[in-house]
Formats: C-alpha cells, structure tokens, sequence
C-alpha cells in the first residue's frame, strides 16, 4: 500500500512517499507566494520513486495550505499528523513538541496515534521558527550552524523581548556590546526554550518527549528544552518531515478505503 | 557656531551639520550591526560632503535609540525633544508631530519653540511602525519607496488585515495572495491598518495644527494619505523626513552652546 | 442576542426569533420612557435586574450592549475611540466598547437609537474591578450621580455565609434609598412580584435545561445564547415568563419527536466563555462534524446556576443576594468548578472548548484550573485558546478554526476508535 | 550609608532573614496586600511576610494563570510553582483586585501551603455597615491564626503588636518627609529599599535601623545635587527600584512617591483603645487603594501629596493588565492635568523589559519638564 503525504507549511512544503512502512523518498521546497511549493515538491518525490500521481491512491494533505492541495483524498489536521509521524519512529512518545515556521504545538497523547491533549502557540511569533530565522540574519549567521555556535557559550545572556521585531534590535545592542555570538545565540534559543515550556505545560508534560519540526534540527534548542523539561528527548533524524510522514502514514494505512 | 545632530535609528542613521542657523550638511545611511561604528560613518560622511573636519564642529548632540552609544557626541537628548525642535525648525507654526520610525511611533505636542508639551508612544509591539513595511516590500517584491503609491491604486479595495503582529500577517499576507487578492488591496489594508492606529495615537494626544509628520514613513504617501483623511487636514512633510530627528539635535547642540558659551 | 444576529447563527427554533425580539422591545421602552424624562440608569456589573423591572426603572446594561455592537461589526471601531482617549488596547472590550460608544464626539445614528444617556449610573464591584472602573469614569464624563454596590467575594462556594449576604442586602436597601431620590419610590409588593416572577423563570429554565440533556439535544448554544436575553436581561418581567414557556413547548415537542440539531449527532461539546458575538455562525461550527454544542457557558450567568427554590419571594432582597453571590462569575472559582463539572456529567460531554478573552480578568484565569478538576473527575478534555468574544478587530479565522478542528478530529477518532 | 546598606542588603538576600525567623521556630505567612492586618498575625507569633516579585522571568506561572493577569502576580505565583517559596508556612490574600483573587484558587490547587485563607474586606470604605461587616471578617480571621498559630491572640498582645508596627510606620513616615528638602537627603530608589527592607523584617530590628537612617541622613555629605524636576511616582507596586533610579539617572528628583511598597504602607497609623475596633478602623479608612471607593479620597491624597512635595510631575507606572491603576491613570491624568501637572503613563511589564523604550519616554518626559 502506498501512501503519500504533503505537509504545506507556512515556511517549508514537505513531502513524502511510504510504501509498505517503508518511506520512498521525501522532498523539502521552500514556501512562497507563487505557491509552487506544492508541485515542485510533489514532481520531486514521484521523480524519485518512478511513481505516478494516479498511482497512489490516497493522498493526505496538512500544514497551513493543507487545502491547496486540490487532489488530496483527505486532510488531517498537523496535530494528528505530528502525533501519527512520531508514533510512526519512535513507540511510547507521551508528548510531541512540534516547532514549525511560525508556529508551536504541545500535545499529549497515548503512544499509539491518538491525541489526548493539546495546545497551539496564540498570535505572537516568538517561540516559533521565524524568531530564529530573523535572529540568525540579525546575527549574519546560517540559521543551521546555530545549534553549534550555542555550544561555545561560556555566559549566560538573557532575551527579553518576546517580540521578534523588538529582540532584533536587542540582539543588535548586545553584538554592540560586543557580547560573543555564541553567547547571544544561547540566550535566544533559552528565550524559545522558555516559550515552548509555557505552552508544554499547559497541558500537562510527561515522559517520553519528542521533539519535531524545522526547529529540533537546531540541537540548542533542543537541550535547552531538555534542560527545562528535566529529561533527555527523542528526536528524528528529519525532524521537519514528522508531519508528512504522518500524513503519509494515514494515507498508507486508509488504503484503498473510501 | 558649528553643531551637529546625530541619530541613530533602528533602521537608518542620520546627521546633519548646522551652520549659522543653516543646514550646512546631511546624510543618511543603514544603521549597521556596530551602531559605534555606523555613528563615525555617518559622521565622516557628512564631514566628507561639507568638507569639514571634527575639529570644525563646536557641539554634537546625539538621539535616536542608540544615542548612548555615539562616542563622540557631548551629550544626548531623547529623541521625541529632538522631533519636536526638528519639526519646529522646519515649520515654526507645527504644534503636532507625528514621528514613525522603523520601530516605534510617537504622537507629540509642542509649543511655538518646539519644546514639548505632551506626547505618547505606541507599546511594545512592533505592530504599528514602520518595520511592517519593510517586511511587506520585502515579501512582495516591491521597492519600499514604491509601497505608498501601490496602496492608493486599490483594483477590488482595501483588503482587511486582522492580524496585528508583523510576522503573522507575512502569513496572513501570502494567504490572500493565494486567493488572488491582488497585491494593492492588500498594501491598501495594511497602509490603512497602519493608519489607524497611528490615529488613534494621535487623538491621544489630541491634534492641533499644523500637523507635521517625520520619520521615514512620512515618506510612504499611503499611509499619510490616510492618515489626513481621518484627520481631515493636511499634512507638512519636509523636503527630507528622515534627518528631522538629527536636525533637532543639532539645533538643541546650538542651543546649549549659545548657552555655555555666552557671546 | 440582538436580532440581527439571528441571521449569522444558524438557529432551529421559532421561539428564539422571538426572544431576539424582545431585544428591541425593550430598547424602545427606554427610548420612550428616556423621551418621557424618566431617569435613565446605566448598570455596571451584576446588579440584579429585578430590582429595575420592579421598580420599572428604565435600564442601559453595560454587559450586553457591546454585544449588540459587535454583532454590528462595531465593536472594534468603538474601542478604538477608547484608545483615542488613553486606555490600553488591553483592557476588556465590554469595556472599551462601551467607554468608546459613550465617549464618541456625537453618537452616531446607531447608537443614539438605542442608547439614551444616563441620568443614573450605578456600578458593582461583582465581577471584576473594570466593573467599577468604567462607570466611575463615565459619571465623571456625564456628572452623573453615581451609585456603588459593593459585593463581597464567595470564597465559601455553596454555602455563603451570613454576614456577607446581609452586608450585600443592606447595600441593596441603600441603593433602594439613593434610588428614590430620582422618583423611584421602593414598592415592596412589586419587588417580591419581581422575584416571585423570577423565581418562576428560572424554574422554566430548568426544565428546558433537563431536555437539552437529551441526545440528540433539540436546542443547541446558538439558539441558547440568543434566548439568554430574557433569562438575564428581563428576569422578573412577566414578558420574559411567556417566551420562556412558548421556548419550553417547542423544546419538548422536538424532544418528544426525536428532533435533533443535526441529523447525526456524534460528538457533544460545551462552549465556555463568551463566543463571539460578532460571528456567532462559529457555535454552529463543528456541527460540520456532527459535534453540537450543547451548551454554552455564558447561559448561566446572572444566577442560572441557583436552585429556583432558594429564592423567597416573601424575602425579596435577601434571595437577589443569594442569586448574586452564588453566580459562577464571583471573583473566586469554586462555583464555576462545580458547574462545570456538573454540566460535564449532566449533559454527556465529550469535550469543552474554552475561550480566553483577551483583556478579561477574570473567567480566562480559571480556564486551566478548570480544566484539571474536570479532567481529573470525568476524563473530558478541554480545548483552551485565545478568542476575544467581543472586539472584532483581532479575530483571526483560521488560527480559532484549526483549534477546533483538531479538537473534534481528536475527539472523533477517540470515540470511532480512530478508523482512518 | 551604613545603616542603609544593611537594609539593602536583605531586600536582596531576603534568605538571611528567613532563616533567622526559622532558627527561632516562627512560623512565616505570606500574605498579598496591605489589606492583611499584619498585626493579628505577628499577635499570633507568627511572621507576616509579603509576597515580592523576583528578578527571574516568568515560566511556569503562564501556563496555569493565563497571561491577562497582571505580571507582577504572576511573577509571584511563578516563584511559589517553582519552589521558591517553601518557607512560607501560609498564605493570607486579602479582596482587592482581580489578580489577587484569581491566586487565591490556583495557589490552593497548586500549591500546598497549609493554610491559603482570603480575607473577604469590603471594597467600600469610609462607610458603617462596611465597618461592621468587616470587623466579623477580622474576628473570623483572628480565630483562624489562633487556630493555625495554636496560640491564643490575646488583646494585650494585639495592642502590643499594634504599637510595634505603628513605630515603623511613624519612623518610616520621618524618613520619607526628608525628601521635602531640596537636595533630598534620601533618593528615591534608596527609600524604596529602605520600606522594603521594613517589610519584611523583624519591626524592632527595622526600628532601631530606621532611627539611624535619620540620624545618618542628617549630616550626609554625599547629597547629590540633582536639581532636575520634583517628580512623583505612583501606580502598580514597584518591588525593584531599576525604575525609580532609571527616573533619577535621566535627571528627575524622585521627591515623592505613592506605591504600595512606599507611602501606602506607612502613611497612617493604627489608631484607638480597642485593637479590633482599631484595626477594623484603619483598614476601612486607609482607601490609598484603587480597588476601593471611593476614588475620590485617593486623588485628593494625591493632590496634597503634590503640594506639600512641590511636584512638578506625575509618573503613573501601569504594570500591564493591571487594570485599577490602568483606570484609574487615565481618570486621573485628566484631572491633574488640568490643575497644571503633566502626567505620563507609563505601561510596562513588571520585568521592565523593553526597557530602552523606557528610557525615551522618561527622558522625554524629564525634558519636557525642564
Ligand atoms: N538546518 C536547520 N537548522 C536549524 N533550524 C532549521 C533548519 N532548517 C530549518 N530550520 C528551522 O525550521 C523552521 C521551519 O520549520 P518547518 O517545520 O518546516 O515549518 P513549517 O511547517 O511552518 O513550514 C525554520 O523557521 C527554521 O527556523
Ligand atoms: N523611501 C521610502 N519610502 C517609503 N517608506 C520608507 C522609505 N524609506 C524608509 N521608509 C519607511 O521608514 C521606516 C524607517 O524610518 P526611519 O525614520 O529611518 O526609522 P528609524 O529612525 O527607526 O531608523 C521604514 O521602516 C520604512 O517603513
Ligand atoms: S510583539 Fe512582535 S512578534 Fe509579537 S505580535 Fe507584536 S510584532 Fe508580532
Ligand atoms: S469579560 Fe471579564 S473583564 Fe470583561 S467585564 Fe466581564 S469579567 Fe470583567
Ligand atoms: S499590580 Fe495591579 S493587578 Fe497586579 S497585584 Fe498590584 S494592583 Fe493587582
């Protein structure tokens, strides 16, 4: 059985072909207003699997622009697809922290798929990827070395402006102040860090955590969550691709229903 | 008497050179990741165009939000006291001021010598300045300078733009564009939005005219367009609304000097 | 609750065009009692209404005319005013939008139509400090004589103590008192009519309540929150009493024939905070699911929650006290727990959506203490997200939609042991 | 100065304090606002402790009180779901605003402290039937700290009590009038950490501190001449005093201020024979309070405090969502100004952060008054 999945994302179009639990191929394109995203990812899978549109026949979409997908079979919302993507890697997982573009999720759910509990980040954009994205062209660095950079941090700095327009310009001030980068890039990943274990408690953490989305390939972040969270995480080795494969994985198993 | 006006915004720096009462000098440019470094910049250049040299200057006075970082200036005035002595220089009769900059946007009161007499300033989001501009210019592929004019040639009119926060409404943004909204309805709903919370910050500190606007989005004609709307007076624009803040801190430098040094 | 509303909700019972009707019947009868030169009151915080239509004092109630103006699309408008004159965009938009509508430079038509000026304004402290706040500032704008009812706390849940209802009846006698300065003489007989009237209301009420319980439900939250307007604004009326038993005969006879408000219903959900009262279609939402909301929690404020046999007509200030203190908006939650947690069991629920309205101090707070208790005791989720009910400006679609989406896809695959 | 710098310092270091209480087997209750009459819990012997806000940015407290509830209560909760204030053997609120109120059900959920008790005061002062309601309510209080202290409250030691903390607020008033001169002897900022410090310290200690405040401040040598514009501050409690300095670094002359954790505290005493009667007095009195009526009682205290002081402006610091000073700012603005007094208001978190927007307002605002 085969299963395609399509994660349209406010800032990345993931997308991703299972067949038989096995995943084919996957594919990341960049979002953008001349929303060819969504066929350029999809043109890229089937290239890589040989396989033709028709051929699948179930296609589930989510994300933000789940509903451009005009030849889905079906949505599901980026909850589900997040809890359905880790309960696909990992067994066990009680809560699924995703971290997207411009948006976070805390859920809680059974281990098995199903989503007990959860939470989205309201109308500010701190905690979310786009905080970094703007930090990191703030800062003149690639927003993938930052993980790495945060690792040479020898002080604490605080960030304390939520607000990305705001942290910019303190961002600013410390490198006037000749703060090291390191240093500053610690601190901001400890301010998202902060954000996210808001909204992970406000729904209750538990054990077995994982860590998905764009944001936990930024290993910072990531043990700056583990620090607050008192406990190691799980993350995927594709982290941005846990809701497409979620998606895929429903698509999979709905087989040739409906 | 020779004073200069240093001001170091979150977008631009500026600085002006007075001379006998006269701009002698001006300049402009992108407030870099070193607002140190970037003050000697902008200072230099202007040096450069004038053909002075530090020496030459008698008093330098800085503002803008890296005021405190201008190494070489003798003292620092905020910048609301510099956009109300700027304005008054331009224009004796202003007694409103409306200043946008980048990232903050404040409505002031002064009397006939510019001193201030009230003012507000918009909170902490980021919502209501300028910046969204930049990130919309950004977004559609249209130069900052050309946003204004784009706003006013609505095709279907306005359309609303609910979300206040710079960043979500990139999203909200791409989200019409997708519905084919086409992209003036969209600039006109968000100069409009832009607009009427500057408005709202001007009632605050109530209107009298002449009202003058300054800053860099005095430069985007949508949005002042509609901000006269609402008002239902026109606006004063000097010919360069960026350097108002750098020319008040100039005057305020010439000021504190004829005050130190008496004859 | 006004009744252009009613075109936005999608409603399925006849009765509830005419509650909406009362609305304006009501607002006449200040016009021409304000054209009359009666004194005109504006109330503040939850003053018992019996006490106005007792007295048939006209009346102007803070609490629901932003309502009226966010079903217009006005709301956002008139807290901007309020902006304009120095109040934080972060205050209650009950607040602003009232302060705004009061304080634009000329009424507009709208307004003016429905919104006489006070000669009286009165104010409690019950349920938040805003309350107080905003009628003190507008009797200074109007030099208006201002009255204060000042509330105690209900820290002891169901069993209010003694001296706190004595202390709140003597404040009522007070303002018996300072009322008849302006001509309204106290009438005892017509006060514990009102009650009495009341009394009779609420025991209607409840037995339109006990039918909703029934699956499929023959009335959901959007038909409830447009027929609220008699249970809190006209309680005490004989008007209210009529359409709420017309509104308890259709109930039963839909009941009785099995009529549901959709067709399959699959999930159950109750709605607390205030919806949005300026896209009130958004209660019908998830029927798109077969999720009904059943309930909404704004149906019991004003003292719903009271058992009718506590009111004694024959004590008239003393019951208004009880139905006061006990209502689950009290500044301290243990009420509002106990509600929720009776309404869960009750009505079958399988998951609560809960608003945060933005600027409230008061029911957003609670939303995550509830939200454990009720959990802790039934296992019903609950759904908290930011959605202010009143200022139109901020309401963001997609972001309020994708909360409720998830939230019902979760609680279907729940209950359909999760097929796809 | 010395006697200074030791106040500072356990505003600071608040453990060397607690552990002081703790060595000598008292019992600490936290308590929330100034309507708790410390009195009855110091009769009990028992330590009345206020709840302050700490330096730490907020991150548990957002997700149980959700973030419209002002900073500074939340920053508060924040500490107690943290851990950080296990010393407290208690927890006594009072009825005055929204925030308070709100702690009262999440810190008996949340937090387990033995007892969490709300005294429920009227909210109309200056008035008899409140006077009465409220005295059952101190009564009923007086048997709970009884109950929970297993030591009687006798009348004597309610007197006792009374007249210990009226000596603070007296020596504190003293201090306080100091700043009438020009050049102050005592800063702003130094005030605040002075009435801090007697907050929470133990009244006697304080006492004899406070006398050599006054004795010290006497022939201070190191007055600073900062002649800038005689400012008042008022609002949302201030527990650190980064604003009050930020005010004087611009150049203003903090020479007054109305706050909860200044003036408000000490300005009146506990007057009469009998300790309850006297007690139930003060509180429904006092009304230096938004949350209470009438309102018109605290403007006009206000008002004399901008007269006797020489006031020349008003800085009205709203922490966010607090919502009786947020109000009552805007009310109030509009009547001082027409007297003459310019008014900013000042909104910000109770972190201050942004604090370099901060800066421009009050450096603008200083200019202005020049
Ligand atoms: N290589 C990388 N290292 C660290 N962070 C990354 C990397 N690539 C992407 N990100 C982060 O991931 C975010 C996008 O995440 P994604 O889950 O694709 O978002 P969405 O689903 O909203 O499009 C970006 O904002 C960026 O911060
Ligand atoms: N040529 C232009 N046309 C229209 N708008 C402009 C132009 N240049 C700058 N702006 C607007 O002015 C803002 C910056 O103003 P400026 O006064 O320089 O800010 P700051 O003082 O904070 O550096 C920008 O965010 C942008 O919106
Ligand atoms: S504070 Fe900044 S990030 Fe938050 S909503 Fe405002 S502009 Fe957006
Ligand atoms: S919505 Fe909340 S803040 Fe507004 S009036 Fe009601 S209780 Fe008060
Ligand atoms: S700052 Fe304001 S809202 Fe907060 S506790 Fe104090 S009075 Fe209450």
């Amino acid at each position: 059985m085969i299963g395609l999945g399509i994660d349209v994302g406010s800032l990345a179009t993931k997308a991703l072909i299972l067949k038989d639990d096995q995943i084919l191929a996957w594919s990341v394109k960049p979002t953008d207003i001349s929303r060819k995203s969504i066929p350029a990812a999809v043109d890229d899978v089937l290239k890589r699997t040989g396989l033709r549109l028709n051929e699948i026949e179930n296609i589930i979409s989510t994300g933000i622009g789940k509903k451009e997908v005009s030849y889905a079979t079906g949505t599901l919302s980026e909850v589900s697809c997040a809890v359905r993507g880790t309960a696909f890697l990992f067994t066990g997982v009680r809560t699924v922290v995703d971290i997207g573009g411009q948006n976070c999720r805390a859920i809680r759910c059974d281990g098995d798929g199903g989503v007990i509990d959860f939470a989205l980040n309201d109308k500010c954009a701190a905690g979310t990827g786009i905080f970094l994205t703007s930090m990191a062209k703030a800062l003149e660095v690639d927003i993938g070395e930052m993980g790495q950079l945060s690792r040479q941090s020898t002080m604490e700095v605080n960030i304390t402006s939520m607000c990305v327009v705001f942290a910019e310009s303190e961002v600013v001030t410390l490198i006037h102040r000749s703060v090291p980068k390191a240093d500053i890039i610690r601190g901001l990943h400890k301010s998202i860090a902060m954000r996210v274990n808001g909204l992970v408690h406000s729904i209750g953490l538990e054990s077995r955590v994982a860590v998905v989305g764009g944001v936990a390939k930024n290993d910072g972040v990531v043990s700056c969550l583990e620090e607050l969270f008192k406990q190691k995480v799980f993350v995927p080795g594709e982290p941005q691709l846990v809701c497409a494969l979620g998606a895929a994985a429903a698509a999979m198993k709905r087989g040739g229903a409906n | 008497m020779i004073t200069a006006g240093i001001d170091i915004g979150s977008l631009s720096s500026k600085a002006v050179i007075l001379k006998d009462g006269q701009i002698f000098g001006r300049a402009l440019t992108p407030t870099g990741a070193d607002s140190v470094q970037t003050a000697g910049r902008v200072m230099q250049e202007v040096l450069d165009k004038t053909g002075l040299s530090f020496k030459d200057i008698n008093f330098i006075v800085s503002t803008g939000y890296g005021r405190v970082l201008v190494p070489f200036a003798q003292r620092n005035v905020s910048e609301i006291s510099c956009h109300a002595k700027g304005s008054s220089w331009f224009f004796p009769s202003v007694r409103t001021i409306l200043d946008m900059g980048g990232q903050d946007c404040k409505a002031i009161r002064c009397d006939a010598t510019g001193k201030v007499t009230n003012f507000v300033m918009n909170d902490k989001c980021a919502a209501g300045a300028g910046r969204s501009m930049e990130v919309m210019a950004d977004l559609l592929q249209i130069p900052l300078a050309d946003l204004g004019r784009e706003s006013l040639n609505t095709v279907r009119g306005e359309q609303d733009i609910s979300t206040t926060c710079v960043v979500f409404a990139r999203s909200e943004v791409i989200g019409y564009l997708h519905q084919g909204v086409p992209a003036n309805d969209i600039l006109g709903g968000l100069c409009e939005a832009l607009a009427s919370r500057v408005y709202a910050l001007l009632k605050r500190v109530g209107v009298e005219e002449d009202l003058v606007i300054s800053g860099g989005i005095a430069k985007n004609i949508g949005v002042v367009r509609r901000i006269e709307q609402k008002l239902g007076i026109n606006a004063k624009i000097a010919y360069e609304p960026q350097i108002v803040g750098a020319l008040g801190a100039a005057v305020f430098a010439r000021e504190i000097l004829a005050k130190i040094m008496p004859g | 609750m006004a009744e252009e509303v009613t075109s936005r909700a999608a409603t399925v019972l006849q009765t509830t065009v005419e509650a909406s009707r009362s609305v304006r019947w009501y607002y006449e009868k200040v016009t021409a009692a304000k054209k009359n030169n009666k004194p005109v009151v504006w109330a503040f915080g939850l003053v018992p209404r019996e006490i106005w239509h007792a007295l048939d004092i006209p009346v102007v109630t803070l609490e629901h005319f932003p309502l009226l103006l966010a079903a217009k699309q006005l709301s956002g408008k008139y807290s901007q005013v309020a902006e304009e004159r120095g109040f934080t965009r972060d205050i209650c938009a009950y607040h602003s939008c009232f302060l705004g509508a009061a304080l634009s430079d000329q009424l507009d038509a709208y307004t003016e139509k429905r919104f006489p000026s006070p000669d009286i304004i009165v104010a409690s402290n019950f349920p938040c400090n805003q309350e107080v706040k905003t009628p003190q500032y507008l009797a200074e704008h109007y030099k208006c004589p201002f009255f204060y009812l000042d509330a105690p706390i209900n820290p002891w849940g169901e069993e209010i103590k003694k001296h706190a209802v004595e202390y709140y009846e003597t404040n009522l006698e007070r303002l018996l008192v300072f009322l008849e300065k302006f001509g309204y003489r106290p009438d005892w007989a017509a006060l514990q009519e009102s009650v009495r009237l009341s009394q009779h209301l609420l025991r209607l009420w409840n037995k339109i309540v006990d039918y909703r319980k029934k699956a499929p439900t023959p009335m959901g939250a959007a038909d409830g929150y447009i027929c609220l307007y008699p249970l809190f604004q006209l309680p005490g009326t004989g008007i209210a009493v009529e359409i709420y038993e017309r509104l308890l005969n259709e109930v039963r006879q839909r009941a009785e024939s099995g009529l549901g408000v959709v067709d399959e219903e699959r999930v159950r959900l109750i709605w607390a905070g205030l919806p949005p009262a300026y896209n009130l279609g958004l209660l019908n939402y998830p029927e798109r699911y077969g999720a009904v909301v059943v309930q909404s929690e704004l149906e019991w404020i004003g003292g719903a929650i009271l058992d009718p046999e506590a009111l004694n007509a024959k004590k008239p200030l003393e019951s208004l006290a009880r139905k006061t203190l006990l209502d689950f908006v009290n500044p301290t939650y243990s009420n509002r727990i106990n509600l929720w947690k009776r309404l869960t069991r009750e009505f079958k629920i399988d998951g609560i959506i809960a608003v945060n309205k933005r600027g409230c101090r008061n029911l957003p707070a609670g939303n995550r203490l509830i939200k454990d208790t009720v959990y802790q005791e039934s296992r019903v989720p609950m759904i908290i997200f930011d959605l202010d009910g009143v200022d139109n400006r901020e309401y963001d679609d997609a972001q309020v939609k994708a909360n409720i989406d998830t939230f019902v896809e979760s609680l279907l695959s729940k209950k359909g042991g999760r097929k796809q | 100065m010395k006697s200074l710098e030791t106040m500072r310092r356990y505003v600071r270091e608040p453990q060397l304090l607690i552990n002081g209480y703790r060595a000598l087997g008292k019992k600490i209750i936290g308590y929330r606002c100034l309507y708790v009459p410390e009195e009855i819990i110091h009769a009990a012997g028992m330590v009345p402790y206020p709840l302050f806000g700490g330096p730490e940015p907020i991150s548990l407290a957002d997700s149980y009180l959700q973030p419209y509830i002002c900073e500074f209560i939340r920053n508060v909760f924040d500490r107690a779901l943290e851990g950080k204030l296990k010393f407290l053997d208690g927890l006594v609120l009072c009825n005055t605003c929204d925030a308070v109120r709100k702690m009262y059900d999440h810190w008996r959920t949340y937090i387990k402290t033995h007892l969490c008790y709300i005294i429920n005061n009227p909210q109309e002062t200056y008035s008899n039937h409140a006077y009465s309601y409220y005295y059952i309510e101190l009564q009923n209080f007086r048997l709970e700290m009884e109950n929970f202290s297993g030591q009687k409250i006798t009348d004597e030691n309610l007197a006792r009590s009374i007249s210990l903390y009226n000596e603070t607020r007296s020596l504190l008033k003293k201090a306080y009038l100091l700043r009438k001169q020009d050049p102050a002897a005592l800063s702003g900022a130094e005030t605040l950490d002075m009435v801090m410090a007697a907050m929470i310290m133990p009244k006697e200690e304080a006492n004899t501190l406070i006398r050599d405040v006054l004795k010290e401040a006497g022939n201070r040598v190191d007055r600073r001449q900062n002649s800038g514009p005689r400012i008042l501050i008022t609002g949302s409690i201030i527990d650190q005093p980064a604003l009050i300095r930020l005010v004087e670094e611009m150049g203003g002359m903090v020479a007054a201020d109305d706050l909860c954790t200044t003036s408000r505290y000490f300005w009146q005493e506990v007057k009469g024979d009998n300790p309850m009667d006297a007690l139930c007095l003060y509180a429904t009195q006092r009304c230096l309070c938004p949350c209470m009526h009438p309102a018109e009682k605290r403007l006009a205290h206000l008002q004399e405090l901008i007269r006797e002081f020489a006031v020349e402006g008003v800085i009205y610091f709203n922490i966010k969502y607090c919502d009786p000073f947020i109000f009552e700012g805007v009310m109030f603005k509009e009547v001082l100004e027409k007297t003459g007094i310019p008014v900013m208001v000042l909104e910000a978190g109770h972190d201050l952060s942004g604090i370099g927007q901060l800066k421009t307002r009050v450096q603008a605002f200083i200019e202005m008054l020049w």
